[in-house]
C-alpha cells in the first residue's frame, strides 16, 4: 500500500463542516466516482450492465438512483458511478471490468468536490445559487447547473439532504459561494 | 443659417424667434446621381462629404425613419484609434483627424471631447499585446503611451487596486481619444449636407433595389421608385436584409449590443477606461450619466433590446474593475443591433452588381469611425475607387485570406 | 420644529417616534413614514434644486416618479445620490442632505442660470462654444462638466452586499393595488403558484390612499386583510419593497428586493438588496396609472404638487403639504383631493377647474372654466393667480397647489419587449398595444381601468384567463365605481415659462423651439430637449411634451407616436446587478492540488485565466525575480527540477474511432500513433489558424489522453465536441474532461530519470530503452498509487510529466522534493518554463495568438494533405501562403546585455521606420541564463530565409532601439539530443 | 431567453454557449473540385435572415450537447429545438 497522505479538496487534512440557522454545510471527501459513457450503438446494453452494476434501475435524464454504489444521469448515454472511497478507491477499475465492451468508462474521483447539505429550508440557500425550478426537484433529482460561474450538479437525496459536486479546483469558490448563501439566506 | 455665439445671443434676446428648421423636408426627386440609404452616421457623414469635398450636389439620402435613429443614437459616443492592424490603424487614425477638425468643419458643436481612452491590462501577455499596438499606432502617425501599475493608481486611484480578482499591471492610453455627442454628430452632418443641397428624406423605407442586366437603377422605397447612378448601402445592422434585395449573401452577422447609462453624477470619470479581465468599459457624459457597455449578447438577433445575463455580465466587470460605482443607480438600457463581420473589420466596396457600393460590417466600432466611413464611402462613390486608407476593407478578403482579425478569434462574429 | 403639518389618523404608528436629520437639522417622523411625508409634516418644502437653472424645488409626488425630490441619502462610503425622497422608508437616524447646490439649499450660487435662461434654450450648446477650438476641451467644457449631474458619489467602495436568486411561479403579479391583490386572491385560492410583488412597502397600492369603502369596510382596511389572507397560502409568495424591472424574453422577469434600504444597519451576511430573476408561466401587470401635471407659468414651485399626492400624504401618512391648499384639475379626481383634504380640516382656498361645467356641490368654492396663470413665493408657494372665464384674475392665497391633469396608465413593462402603447380618446391616455410581451396580459388602471370596481374586476378576470381556471373566481366587494369625466388640458396657453419636465428644466416653449427647428419625431424631441431623459425617465412629463408637439404640429398625439419605456423601471444601483461576482469573487479561483504546499514555499502566484499558478519560487536573499528564475532555469538544466502542470487541459477521448477522429481533429496525422507513445498534435481552427496545440498518448488501442493549453481547455473540448457531434455523428467516440483528477508535475533536467526511478515503483523500467523518448505508460509510485507517466518535454532536457489522483498531488511534490535533495531539485514556476520553453523554441500563447498560421510558426510541414483535417483547405488561401508571410525566428541582440521587448516591431537596418516598412514583431522575449543574453522569438516576413540577417528592432512606444539578428528559434540543444538522452 | 432543450426540458439560455448559424454542420467535402470556393463560403456566408434562424447553442454549463434551435431573429421566439446530432444524421453526416 503506497504512503503518500490525500488532502481535501478545500486543502485540509480532514473536511471543512460549517453550520448556519438550522443547515449543515459538510464537505465529502470519501467518495470514489468513475463516469460512464456507452460505445456508439452499446447504450442499451450499457444501461443494463449499469443497472447491474448498482442494483437498481439505470437512471433517467435527471435522476440518481442505487444505494451504496449508486450513479445518476450526467449527459444522453453518459452516467456518474458513485462509491465509498476507502471500499472503492480503484472504481474506475471495477466499473471497466464490469461494462467490459459496451462503455468507456474514465476515473473521476478527484475531478469533483462534494458538498452535503443537511437541514430544512434548504430551498431557500439553492435559489440564491442556482436556476433550477426548485418545485420540481425532488428525492432522487440529478440536475447540472452553474452556481456563480462554476459548473455543478446538484442531487436532491431526500428534502432535507442535498449533494453539490463541483469541479475540485473550485472547491474554494464553490464553498465560499455556499456559505454565503447560507449566511444570507438562513 | 450659420451658428454663433452671437446668434444664440441675439435670438435669446428676441425670443429665439429666428431660428429655422435645421434640415429640409423635401420630397423624393425621381432621379439623383447618388442615392445612399441608410440615415445614420455613416449615410449622413457620406452626404456631406460627397457634397462639399467631392462635389456631388445632386444627392439623396433615404431613411426608413427618423435620421440619426439608429446605432449613431444609440451608442457609447467613443472615439479613438487605437488599433493594431495596418489594414486598420491608418483609417481610424484618418478618422480621428476628421474628428479633431469636425465642429468647424461641421460649424455644429457636436462636443468632441479628447478625454483620453485607458485600456487597461492585467497579465503579461495582455502587456506585450498592448506594447505591440502601442507600437503600431505611434508608426501609423497616432499617439499612444503606456502606464504602469503605478502611474495607472495615480491618475486613476478609485479604480480597484486592493481586492482585485485580475489586478491592473499596466495600460495604454491614447489621450488623443475621447468621447463624442452621439446625436449631435448625426444631426451635425444631416446639417451640413442639407446645407449642400442633399436631400434627406425621412420616413422613406427602402423595398427593393431595381436591377438591370447586372446594373443598379435606383430604389423602390415607401414613397416610390427613386432612381439613381449610383446607389450606396449604408445601414448597419440591415445590411444583411437590404444587400438581400439584391440577392447577396455576406460575410456578416446581426448581433445586439446593449448599452447603459447611469444617473446623472458629479464628475467621477476623467476619461473612458476598459477594462482587460471582464466585459466593461465607462465614459462619463456631459450631464453626469456614466455610459457604459460590454459585450454583445452572442446570438443572432434584430430586436433593439437584450437580455439580463449580460446585463449582470456588464455590471459585474463594473464593481469589480471600480466598486465606488456600487451605488450609482442604472437609469435606462438600450439595444443596438450590430453588423459583426467575419473578421471584427469593416468592407467599404463595390458589389458585384454594378452601380452599387457597400458600406457596412463595423461590429460596434461604427461610431468612431463615422467621419472616415463616410468620407472614404464618399470618395469610392465618387472617383469609383477606394479611398488609400481603406483600401483593406475589400470584399473578398476573405475569399483571399486576408482578413483583418484585431482579436484573433477567426471566422465568428460573435467574438469579436 | 415638531410636525406642525400632521393630520389625524394615517396608516402611521404615532406611538413610536423616529429622529431623522435634513441638511444637518434634525427632525422627527414615525414608523411608517417615508423621508417625503416626514419632510412634509415637518413643513419643510423646499428640498431640492433643478438641473439646469437651479430653480427652488419640492415635492412633487408621493412616488417613485418623483422628479424633484431627490436627495443624497445616508453618508460616507454609504452616501447614495439622487435617491426619491417618496421612496425612502424612514428609519430612526436616517440621515439625507439636499444636492446640486452651492454653498446650500437656500442660497443657490448657480441660480444665476435663471436669470440666462434665455441663453440656455434646448441645445444652445450645439450652435456655440466653438470658437476657438481649443476652448471647448480646455474652457467650455471644463465649465459644463462641473456643473452637470445632480448629486455625488462617494469614490468609496460600496461596502454593502448584494444577492442574486431564482425564482419560479406560474403566475407574477406586478402590483398589489385592486387589481393585483383581486387577482391574487383569485389565483392563490385556486391552488397556482403566485408571486406578487410591490414596489411599496406596505402593499394595496392606491387603496391605502383613499376614504372610499370596499363592502362595508375602509380600503385600506380591505387590503390589510387580503394580504392577510395571501400570507396564509403557501403557494403565494408576498414580495413587498420589490419593484419589477424588466420583462426580458421568455417570460422571465428582473426584480428588484430592498431587503435592507430601510433598516439603519444590515445584520451580519444580509444583503443590502436581492437581483430576483423570476421565471413565469404567465405574468399579470396591475402596475396602476401615474396623475399627470398640467403645464403653467412657475408651475415647479415648492408646494405646487400632483393632487393625488396630496390625498395620499393625508390619508396615508397624516400629512398636508400646508394648512390652506388650492386644486388646479381637469376631471373630477382633483375634487376627490379636495374633499379629504377639507374632511381631514385642511382649508381649501379653492378648486380651479378647467371645464365651465365642473360640479360645484362641494362645501368649498369651485371656479368654473377658469385656469392658474402665475404663482409667487421664491422658495415654496404662497399664492396662485388664476384667469377666470370673464377674463379678471384671482389670487389664492395658499402654500399647497394640488394639480390633476388626468392619469396615464403605467405601461412601462408592455414597451419593453418593442411593444407599443395605442391612444384612449376617452382616457386622452396611452393604454397598452395588442403586441405584448409572451405571456403577460394586463389589469386594472394600467390597463385604462379607471375606478376600484373595474380594477378588482379586471384583477379577478385577468387571472382566470392567464391560468385558464375553472374554479369560480371569488365575489368582488362593492366599491365606487365612478367613470372617467375628464377634459383633455395639458397646458395654460401663453405662459412664458411652463415646466413640462421638471428636474432637465425642460419647458413648452422649448418644445415648440424643437419643433421649429426640425426635430418633430418623439425621439428628436426627446434628444433634443433632454425631455424625459432625467431620473424620473419622464413618467409625469412624456405624454405632456407630445401634446405639446401635436398641437404645434398640427397632428393628434398618436400621430406624434410615442417614445416606448426602456428597462429599467425604476433605477437600479449597479451594484445589484454584481452581487456577490466583486473583489476576489469575480470570477472563481482555481488552486492546484499543490497550491498550499507552493504557498508554504513562498511561491509568487500569477493568474492564468482562472487558475493561480507558481509563477516563481525566491529564495532567502533573492531580492530580484530575475534572480530567482535565472536560478531555477539554470538549476532544471544542470540537473532537475520539478513545475506543476496540472492546469493543461486533459481530456479522456476512447472509442473505436478515437483515433480516426484525432485525425480530424489534429492537422498532423494520429491514426498510426503505436500504443504507448505520445505525439506532439497541432490543431486548426476551421479558417487555418492554429487554435492550440498538445500532446496526444495512446494508453490503449480506442483509448487517448489529450493535452491542451491551459488557456484554451475549455475552448479545445467545445470544439471536439462540435466536430463529434455535429460533424461526424456516426463516429464511435466518447469525451470526457479529466482535467480536474489528475495533479500533473514535469520533472525536467538530466537528473530526472534518476529522481523518478526513486518515485515510480521498481517494477517499471524507465531506461531509456525501455521508456524512450515520447513514452507513455500506467505506472504506480510511491508503494502502488496509480499514477500516469509520459515522457514529454517542454524545457527541452531529458523530462517526464507524471500524474497522480488529485488528491495525493500535494504529497507526491512533497515527495518528490525530499527524495530529490540528492540532485539539489527545485521547483520552477512559469517564469522559468518560459524562459526554457523560448530557448528551446517552442511557439506558445503569444505565438498563438489567433491570426498565425501553421506556416507561419513553422510547422507548415505538419498539416497532412492525405486526410481530411479542420481546416487544413482554408489554410492554403493566397495571402496565407504568400513567399513573404510572416515566419518564426529567433531573435538575439547584437550586444548580449541589450533588452529586448515582446510588441517591438522589427525594421530593416537600413530604411525608414514607419508602418509601411514594418518586417514583422517580437512575441515573446526573455533573459536566458544559459545564454547569457537575452532573447527572443518573433514573427518576420520571409523570416525563414532571413537567418542571420541583422535588422532594427524599434518600440517607440517604450522608447527603445536595438539592433538585433536573426537566428534560429531553437537557441539551446536544436538537435534535440538532450531529450532523447 | 429559455431553451428547452430536448433532454432537460426548459433551460435558461445563460448555461448555453452559442456558435452561429446550423449551415456549419454542412461542412463540405475536403476533396471536393471546388473545395476551397465552398469552404470559403461555409466559413463565411450567412443568411443572417431576419425572421427564422436554425443555430447552434452547446450547453457548455449542462449536458454538453449540441443543439439546433430554430429562433426568431426579430422576436426571440424560438420555434423548435434538437439535437444537433440528429439534425446532423438527418442531413446525411455520418463518420
Amino acid at each position: 500500500m503506497h504512503d503518500l497522505v490525500a488532502i481535501t479538496a478545500l486543502g485540509g487534512p480532514e473536511p471543512r463542516v460549517d453550520t448556519i440557522g438550522g443547515v449543515t454545510c459538510t464537505e465529502v471527501p470519501h467518495i470514489a466516482l468513475a463516469s460512464v459513457a456507452a460505445r456508439m450503438g452499446k447504450e442499451s446494453k450499457s444501461t443494463k450492465t449499469l443497472a447491474k452494476l448498482i442494483d437498481a434501475p439505470t437512471p433517467e435524464i435527471g435522476r440518481w438512483t442505487g444505494a451504496t454504489v449508486s450513479a445518476f444521469w450526467a449527459g444522453s448515454d453518459q452516467w456518474m458511478v458513485e462509491a465509498p472511497f476507502d471500499t472503492h478507491e480503484d472504481l474506475a477499475a471495477q466499473v471497466e471490468a464490469a461494462m467490459g465492451d459496451a462503455a468507456s468508462v474514465t476515473e473521476q474521483t478527484d475531478g469533483w468536490v462534494r458538498f452535503d447539505l443537511n437541514g430544512d429550508n434548504i430551498p431557500a440557500v439553492l435559489e440564491l445559487l442556482c436556476q433550477l425550478d426548485l418545485r420540481k426537484v425532488s428525492e432522487g433529482s440529478a440536475a447540472r447547473c452553474s452556481i456563480h460561474h462554476i459548473g455543478c450538479f446538484v442531487l436532491c437525496r431526500t428534502a432535507e439532504n442535498y449533494s453539490i459536486y463541483g469541479p475540485r479546483s473550485s472547491a474554494g469558490s464553490l464553498h465560499h459561494a455556499i456559505v454565503t448563501a447560507m449566511r444570507s439566506a438562513l | 443659417m450659420r451658428y454663433s455665439g452671437f446668434r444664440v445671443i441675439k435670438e435669446a434676446l428676441t425670443g429665439h424667434k429666428g431660428w429655422k428648421p435645421v434640415w429640409r423636408e423635401p420630397e423624393p426627386k425621381a432621379h439623383y446621381d447618388i442615392v445612399v440609404i441608410g440615415g445614420g452616421g455613416h449615410g449622413l457623414a457620406t452626404a456631406h462629404y460627397l457634397s462639399k469635398v467631392y462635389g456631388q450636389r445632386n444627392v439623396a439620402v433615404v431613411e426608413k425613419g427618423w435620421i440619426g435613429g439608429g446605432n449613431v443614437g444609440r451608442n457609447t459616443t467613443i472615439v479613438r484609434s487605437n488599433y493594431l492592424l495596418d489594414g486598420n490603424e491608418p483609417f481610424y487614425e484618418f478618422s480621428m483627424k476628421l474628428w479633431e477638425g469636425l465642429e468647424q468643419d461641421l460649424n455644429y458643436n457636436a462636443m468632441m471631447s479628447q478625454r483620453g481612452i485607458l485600456n487597461l491590462f492585467h497579465t503579461d501577455g495582455q502587456r506585450d499585446a498592448a506594447i505591440r499596438r502601442g507600437n503600431a499606432m505611434i508608426l501609423n502617425g497616432a499617439d499612444a503611451e503606456l502606464l504602469d501599475a503605478e502611474q495607472v493608481r495615480k491618475e486613476h486611484p478609485y479604480l480597484n487596486f486592493d481586492d482585485a480578482r485580475f489586478p491592473i499591471k499596466g495600460g495604454l492610453a491614447q489621450r488623443r481619444a475621447g468621447t463624442a455627442r452621439h446625436d449631435a454628430v448625426a444631426w451635425g452632418f444631416a446639417r451640413s449636407a442639407d446645407m449642400h443641397g442633399v436631400d434627406i428624406i425621412q420616413n422613406c423605407e427602402v423595398t427593393g433595389l431595381r436591377i438591370e442586366n447586372g446594373k443598379c437603377l435606383g430604389v423602390e422605397t415607401t414613397k416610390g421608385f427613386i432612381g439613381a447612378n449610383k446607389v450606396g448601402c449604408a445601414v448597419a445592422g440591415s445590411s444583411g436584409r437590404v444587400m438581400g434585395m439584391a440577392g447577396m449573401r455576406l460575410p456578416i452577422e446581426s448581433h445586439v449590443l446593449q448599452a447603459f447609462v447611469s444617473e446623472g453624477l458629479k464628475p467621477v470619470l476623467p476619461c473612458v477606461i476598459t477594462f482587460g479581465a471582464g466585459h466593461f468599459y465607462v465614459s462619463q457624459s456631459d450631464k453626469g450619466g456614466l455610459v457604459f457597455g460590454g459585450d454583445i449578447d452572442g446570438y443572432n438577433t434584430y430586436a433593439q433590446r437584450g437580455n439580463l445575463p449580460v446585463v449582470e455580465d456588464v455590471c459585474e466587470g463594473g464593481v469589480a474593475l471600480m466598486p465606488m460605482i456600487g451605488r450609482a443607480r442604472l437609469l435606462r438600457m438600450w439595444g443596438g443591433v450590430m453588423d459583426m463581420s467575419m473578421d471584427g473589420s469593416p468592407i467599404i466596396d463595390r458589389t458585384p452588381v454594378e452601380g452599387l457600393y457597400f458600406n457596412g460590417g463595423w461590429c460596434y466600432g461604427g461610431f468612431k469611425a463615422t467621419p472616415a466611413s463616410g468620407h472614404c464611402f464618399a470618395h469610392l462613390l465618387a472617383k469609383d475607387e477606394p479611398h488609400p486608407v481603406a483600401t483593406a476593407y475589400r470584399l473578398d478578403r476573405f475569399q483571399k485570406g486576408r482578413m483583418i482579425d484585431e482579436k484573433g478569434v477567426g471566422n465568428q462574429p460573435n467574438l469579436h | 420644529m415638531t410636525q406642525s403639518n400632521r393630520l389625524d389618523g394615517g396608516q402611521i404608528d404615532r406611538n413610536t417616534s423616529l429622529s431623522f436629520r435634513f441638511d444637518g437639522r434634525s427632525y422627527t417622523a414615525h414608523p411608517g413614514d417615508t423621508l417625503a411625508s416626514a419632510l412634509l409634516a415637518n413643513d419643510v418644502r423646499l428640498i431640492g434644486r433643478s438641473f439646469k437653472y437651479h430653480r427652488p424645488r419640492g415635492l412633487l409626488t408621493v412616488g417613485s416618479e418623483e422628479p424633484n425630490g431627490i436627495v443624497e441619502l445616508r453618508t460616507g462610503a454609504r452616501k447614495e445620490p439622487n435617491t426619491r425622497a417618496t421612496t425612502i422608508e424612514m428609519f430612526d437616524g436616517l440621515e439625507a442632505h439636499s444636492q446640486n447646490r452651492w454653498p446650500s439649499l437656500k442660497f443657490d450660487a448657480l441660480a444665476v442660470n435663471d436669470l440666462f435662461s434665455n441663453f440656455l434654450s434646448a441645445g444652445f450648446y450645439y450652435k456655440t462654444f466653438m470658437w476657438p477650438a481649443a476652448f471647448w476641451e480646455k474652457l467650455y467644457e471644463p465649465m459644463i462638466r462641473r456643473a452637470a449631474g445632480l448629486g455625488s458619489l462617494s469614490m468609496e467602495a460600496d461596502p454593502d452586499e448584494y444577492d442574486k436568486g431564482f425564482r419560479h411561479c406560474d403566475l407574477l403579479i406586478i402590483g398589489a393595488g385592486p387589481a393585483g391583490l383581486m387577482a391574487a386572491l383569485t389565483a392563490g385560492r385556486a391552488g397556482a403558484d403566485v408571486i406578487l410583488a410591490d414596489e411599496d412597502f406596505t402593499l394595496g397600492g392606491r387603496l391605502n390612499s383613499e376614504t372610499m369603502a370596499l363592502d362595508d369596510q375602509n380600503a385600506s382596511d380591505w387590503a390589510a386583510q387580503a394580504v392577510a389572507e395571501l400570507s396564509s397560502l403557501p403557494n403565494v409568495r408576498l414580495m413587498p419593497r420589490t419593484t419589477v424591472i424588466g420583462a426580458f424574453d421568455h417570460g422571465i422577469y428582473g426584480a428588484v428586493e430592498r431587503t435592507g434600504d430601510h433598516l439603519a444597519t444590515l445584520p451580519e451576511g444580509k444583503p443590502r438588496q436581492i437581483l430576483w430573476r423570476i421565471y413565469t408561466q404567465k405574468a399579470l401587470l396591475c402596475a396602476g396609472a401615474t396623475e399627470r401635471p398640467i403645464a403653467f407659468e412657475n408651475n415647479d414651485r415648492p408646494g405646487i404638487m400632483m393632487a393625488s399626492a396630496l390625498r395620499t400624504y393625508a390619508n396615508r401618512f397624516a400629512v398636508t403639504a400646508s394648512q390652506r391648499v388650492a386644486i388646479f384639475t381637469n376631471n373630477d379626481d382633483g375634487h376627490r383631493t379636495a374633499a379629504d383634504l377639507h374632511a381631514k380640516g385642511v382649508k381649501i382656498a379653492a378648486v380651479v377647474d378647467v371645464r365651465e361645467d365642473a360640479p360645484t356641490n362641494y362645501d368649498y368654492e369651485v371656479l368654473q372654466g377658469a385656469q392658474v396663470v402665475n404663482t409667487k413665493g421664491r422658495h415654496g408657494l404662497s399664492f396662485v393667480e388664476v384667469a377666470m372665464p370673464d377674463g379678471s384674475t384671482r389670487t389664492l392665497d395658499c402654500g399647497a397647489l394640488g394639480v390633476s391633469g388626468g392619469w396615464n396608465p403605467n405601461v412601462h413593462l408592455t414597451c419593453h419587449q418593442r411593444g407599443r402603447p395605442v391612444w384612449d380618446e376617452a382616457l386622452a391616455a396611452f393604454v397598452p398595444g395588442a403586441d405584448l410581451p409572451v405571456g403577460l396580459s394586463v389589469a386594472g388602471a394600467a390597463n385604462g381601468v379607471m375606478s376600484t370596481h373595474g380594477a378588482l374586476h379586471s384583477g379577478a378576470e385577468g387571472a382566470v384567463k392567464a391560468l385558464d381556471l375553472t374554479s369560480t373566481p371569488p365575489d368582488l366587494p362593492e366599491a365606487e365605481d365612478a367613470p372617467v369625466t375628464q377634459k383633455p388640458f395639458w397646458y395654460v396657453q401663453g405662459c412664458k415659462r411652463a415646466w413640462v419636465d421638471q428636474q432637465n428644466d425642460v419647458t413648452v416653449k422649448d418644445v415648440k423651439l424643437s419643433y421649429q427647428e426640425g426635430f418633430r419625431s418623439v425621439e428628436h424631441l426627446k434628444r433634443y430637449t433632454t425631455l424625459g431623459m432625467a431620473t424620473d425617465q419622464g413618467k409625469t412629463s412624456n405624454i405632456t411634451g407630445l401634446a405639446i408637439m401635436a398641437e404645434v404640429a398640427g397632428k393628434s398625439i398618436p400621430e406624434v407616436g410615442t417614445t416606448i419605456f426602456r428597462p429599467p423601471y425604476t433605477p437600479v444601483p449597479i451594484a445589484t446587478f454584481a452581487g456577490r461576482m466583486k473583489g476576489q469573487e469575480f470570477h472563481p479561483t482555481r488552486l492546484t492540488p499543490s497550491h498550499y504546499w507552493a504557498k508554504e514555499r513562498g511561491a509568487v502566484f500569477v493568474e492564468v485565466g482562472n487558475w493561480l499558478r507558481a509563477q516563481w519560487f525566491p529564495l532567502p536573499g533573492e531580492t530580484h525575480w530575475r534572480q530567482s528564475v535565472d536560478r531555477e532555469v539554470r538549476q532544471t538544466r544542470a540537473s532537475v527540477g520539478v513545475c506543476d502542470c496540472t492546469t493543461l487541459g486533459k481530456i479522456d477521448v476512447q472509442g473505436t474511432d478515437a483515433a480516426e477522429f484525432l485525425n480530424r481533429v489534429y492537422a498532423n496525422a494520429f491514426a498510426k500513433l503505436a500504443v504507448g507513445k505520445t505525439r506532439y498534435g497541432l490543431m486548426l481552427r476551421e479558417d487555418g489558424m492554429v487554435m492550440d496545440d498538445g500532446t496526444a498518448a495512446r494508453m490503449a488501442e480506442d483509448h487517448f489522453v489529450v493535452t491542451t493549453t491551459t488557456a484554451n481547455a475549455v475552448s479545445v473540448y467545445r470544439h471536439m465536441e462540435f466536430v463529434r457531434q455535429c460533424l461526424f455523428p456516426d463516429m464511435d467516440v466518447q469525451l470526457i474532461s479529466t482535467t480536474e483528477a489528475w495533479a500533473q508535475y514535469a520533472v525536467a533536467g538530466p537528473n530526472s530519470r534518476k529522481l523518478l526511478q526513486k518515485i515510480v515503483d521498481p517494477e517499471f523500467d524507465l531506461s531509456n530503452e525501455a521508456f524512450p523518448f515520447m513514452a507513455c505508460g500506467n505506472v504506480t509510485v510511491c508503494g502502488g498509487l496509480r499514477a500516469r507517466l509520459f515522457r514529454i518535454s517542454f524545457s527541452g532536457e531529458l523530462a517526464y510529466e507524471i500524474a497522480v489522483p488529485s488528491r495525493y498531488g500535494d504529497a507526491l511534490m512533497r515527495r518528490l522534493m525530499t527524495e530529490g535533495e540528492e540532485f539539489d531539485v527545485i521547483p520552477y514556476g512559469t517564469e522559468a518554463l518560459g524562459v526554457m520553453r523560448v530557448e528551446k523554441g517552442h511557439a506558445a500563447g503569444n505565438e498563438l495568438n489567433g491570426t498565425t498560421t501553421a506556416l507561419n510558426l513553422g510547422l507548415g510541414k505538419m498539416v497532412s494533405k492525405k486526410k481530411d483535417s479542420i481546416g487544413s483547405v482554408l489554410s492554403e488561401r493566397e495571402a496565407l501562403v504568400e513567399p513573404d508571410v510572416l515566419r518564426l525566428v529567433g531573435i538575439k541582440p547584437l550586444q548580449p546585455e541589450e533588452k529586448i521587448t515582446a510588441g517591438g516591431h522589427l525594421m530593416n537596418t537600413d530604411g525608414p521606420v514607419d508602418a509601411a516598412h514594418d518586417q514583422g514583431y517580437v512575441t515573446s522575449a526573455v533573459y536566458s541564463p544559459i545564454l547569457n543574453s537575452n532573447i527572443g522569438l518573433g514573427l518576420v516576413k520571409n523570416g525563414a530565409e532571413r537567418l542571420g540577417e541583422k535588422m532594427r528592432l524599434v518600440s517607440p512606444l517604450t522608447d527603445l532601439t536595438v539592433d538585433v539578428e536573426l537566428v534560429s528559434a531553437h537557441f539551446v540543444d536544436p538537435e534535440g539530443e538532450r531529450l532523447r538522452a | 431567453m429559455i431553451i428547452n432543450h430536448p433532454l432537460l426540458g426548459p433551460r435558461d439560455a445563460s448555461e448555453f454557449t452559442y456558435l452561429g448559424d446550423a449551415t456549419l454542420i454542412n461542412r463540405p467535402d475536403w476533396q471536393a473540385e471546388n473545395a476551397s470556393e465552398a469552404f470559403y463560403e461555409y466559413g463565411y456566408v450567412r443568411d443572417n435572415p431576419a425572421g427564422e434562424h436554425q443555430e447552434l447553442w452547446y450547453h457548455e454549463a449542462g449536458d454538453r450537447s449540441w443543439l439546433v434551435v430554430t429562433r426568431n431573429t426579430l422576436t426571440h421566439e424560438i420555434s423548435k429545438v434538437e439535437l444537433a446530432r440528429d439534425v446532423a444524421r438527418a442531413r446525411g453526416r455520418s463518420k
